[in-house]
């Protein structure tokens, strides 16, 4: 079911939360609305969802304006940061809830209330935990049963706000991997809100980038993060090096952009290497420059720094950059 | 209410349950203790009140004396058996709330954890 | 200076946080402790703090034993993942709070106090917000605030519960580089909490890592992510791939050590790709394998993954793998 | 108390600030408003209450009596224009608690923002 929000405005007091905020999500597609906190991504999610009333502007879902309506009839589940199940139910009553509360003819029989719980607890693979309480399970489990538990309407568009945010690293991977793999099979529309740059990248079809409740930039991964269209995207995609502010504006470069050479060759800089640090595949080198220059951070594969040595003089030459205008902020 | 509340009654909503579906799933049963015990305490202070009922009930007997007004009035005729009797009640009233006071507290308590 | 701790166990009711735990931090060190959520890093933090008592074991400080001594009287300093700021009180009387409660000879004059408290501020870049109350800022600079306020004191230790915990991707990978500067610059005995293994691989010079309440290895980040002792480690210190199950137990293989080729070898395996997901210079590849092989991921160089296609046919070999025991968990 | 304090304490702690020093300067500040607030209450219910003082003073007039009680005791003696002035008084009190109270909602309201 594709999505259509129009020229959404929201403020609360004083604080504009979102401002003229356009967008359309095609059917099918895994969306991610990244962006640092207080940007509005968390807003547009629940103004997607029906929990918050937008100030201006309309939202369509499957083309049908869905403005007034209030969350239940929309068709969505909505999986929240901190899980939000039903202390005081069973992790089966938490799936079965959303089929139990359907009135008249839409509700299904107690059985199969029961193969479909059983169904969708075995596909986040919690049948063990029907029984259970939501404080006997861990993070990850809680969050898989959230996730079971806003599937069991059949909902035709997930919403999900932070789903990893509160978990550990680990987990937080295996979760990642899991709602990609879930998305494949199901083809559900699916929008997510994060702060994590990677997670957006890995997972995403599309990436949102959230500022200052505008939409900063809209695209496939690669291209927002190939081709970041303001300074703020650069930034807040990856680690940025300012390699130098020039009359058409500063000029940034990746870590991993830079080449370095022991010899200089037209258009090198030279550096001094302050400090290496490899663990893993990739060595992270600290290079100094000379006078007022900031200093830089260039990633290379482990194999390609093995020549390199702490205080070793070397020239620096960037294989991609990209060049802003500077704002005043 | 405000603190353990929204979220989960938010759920409910996106699940397609009706307020008062919410209400009567969600919020009530997370609110059930702290409810009785506000219940509970409410009605200890009603019963005890004298002040405000003596001055405001005009004091007719069986229409509207309460307990404590009545302890008075029965006192006042010297009917000090009756009043001590009804004083008793009062009492047992007393505790019983104290035990249920407690036991709630245990409840919530270990909820809680 | 150094700390020791020796034999530390901790009970919460019927939950073991810490059980026999002994570590020797050398002095000028920065340590991290990394572990998943309840494994006791932050009991044992706060233990060496004195924010809480141990059931059993010794704590030294120095050489001398701190057991028994109040938080107060052990020299160091505390960063608390949630700032922790006097929200009554302004930027500066934060910063000066340490100072202003020292007793007697050991108080410096107002004017010395003033001097110390902006040079720390200016050290945090915060010298301008010296009038704000800690409301007005954000998590980064409140973070910093809270960093200044536990230097004022001029700790011989400084200790940090998850110090970025709370923060943004960017701001966090900022707030990293700019502990370890300060720890360069005043080599201050550090230990912080953590359980981001990126975080601890990059800025520590030793890592501890904890499972279940005990120590379950520690050692140099290269030592520690290239040596892993337990299945357990090598799961968590990075992305890991079920190689195969054999007799010795099980082989595990991390991404970046799997090499593609089109053509069989010997020792290699033979798998479908499946997916390829490239963003920035390390391409994902996700390959199936006959049979009820796991699934494998691996990262290749960018340059290195141009090559393969969406559903060919290749040939997989680790370059390099560790086997551990399967225990039963 | 518990919800905002113990991170807050525990860096005084750390600080060097003495136990006594973390109250005043750390803890006091924090529930000033809210310490303030429930002693205006508990006076204002105090300053009103009638039953258990009737019952426990004994109502030795200049002595053990309260503001209520006197009103009742001038109300029984029909010195009706000094009971009112009394009732006034205590009526007037009610509306200061009142306007306090009103007062401190408004800042503690403001200071959580």
């Amino acid at each position: 079911m594709s999505i259509d929000v129009t020229q959404i405005g929201k403020q609360f007091g004083t604080f504009t939360a979102l401002s003229d905020v356009t967008l359309h999500v095609p059917d099918g597609q895994l969306v991610a609305l990244l962006g640092p906190s207080g940007s509005g991504k968390t807003t547009l999610l629940r103004v997607i969802a029906g929990l918050e009333t937008p100030d201006t502007g309309r939202v369509h879902l499957a083309g049908q304006d869905v403005t007034h309506a209030g969350p239940g009839e929309r068709g969505i589940g909505f999986v929240f940061q901190h899980y939000a199940l039903f202390k005081h139910m069973t992790v089966f009553k938490n799936v079965a809830f959303g089929l139990k509360v359907k009135r008249g003819a839409a509700r299904p029989t107690a059985p199969a209330i029961r193969d479909k719980v059983m169904r969708l607890l075995s596909l986040v693979q919690l049948d063990w935990a029907a029984g259970r309480y939501p404080g006997q399970l861990s993070g990850g489990q809680r969050q898989r049963v959230a996730l079971a538990r806003a599937l069991a309407v059949e909902p035709r568009v997930l919403l999900l706000d932070e789903p990893f945010g509160a978990l550990d690293a680990a987990v937080r991977q295996e979760l990642r991997d899991w709602l990609r793999q879930l998305h494949n099979e199901l083809h559900v529309t699916s929008v997510f809100v994060t702060h994590d740059q990677e997670e957006a990248l890995e997972i995403a079809n599309r990436i949102v980038v959230f500022n200052a409740g505008r939409i900063e930039q809209e695209g496939r991964p690669s291209d927002v993060y190939h081709y970041p269209a303001s300074a703020f995207t650069y930034r807040f995609l990856g680690r940025a090096n300012l390699w130098q502010t020039g009359p058409h504006g500063q000029t940034l470069v990746r870590p991993h952009d830079l080449r370095l050479s022991p010899e200089p060759a037209p258009g090198t800089v030279p550096a001094q290497i302050v400090r290496i640090h490899q663990v893993g595949p990739t060595a992270r080198l600290e290079l100094s420059r000379a006078g007022d220059l900031p200093s830089l951070e260039a990633y290379l594969p482990a194999r390609d720094a093995q020549p390199f040595q702490v205080g070793q003089q070397v020239h620096v030459t960037p294989t991609a950059q990209q060049t802003y205008p500077v704002t005043p902020s | 209410m405000q603190a353990q509340g929204r979220d989960d009654e938010e759920a409910a909503l996106t699940l397609g349950a009706s307020g008062w579906q919410t209400f009567t799933r969600v919020t009530l049963p997370n609110i059930r203790w702290a409810l009785l015990y506000g219940v509970i305490i409410c009605s200890a202070r009603a019963l005890g009140e004298f002040g405000a009922v003596s001055v405001v009930s005009g004091k007719i007997r069986g229409l509207t004396s309460t307990l404590p007004l009545h302890v008075e009035i029965l006192y006042n005729e010297y009917q000090t058996v009756a009043a001590f009797a009804v004083a008793s009640l009062l009492a047992l009233f007393a505790l019983l709330t104290l035990a249920l006071k407690a036991l709630i507290e245990a409840r919530t308590g270990r909820a809680h954890t």
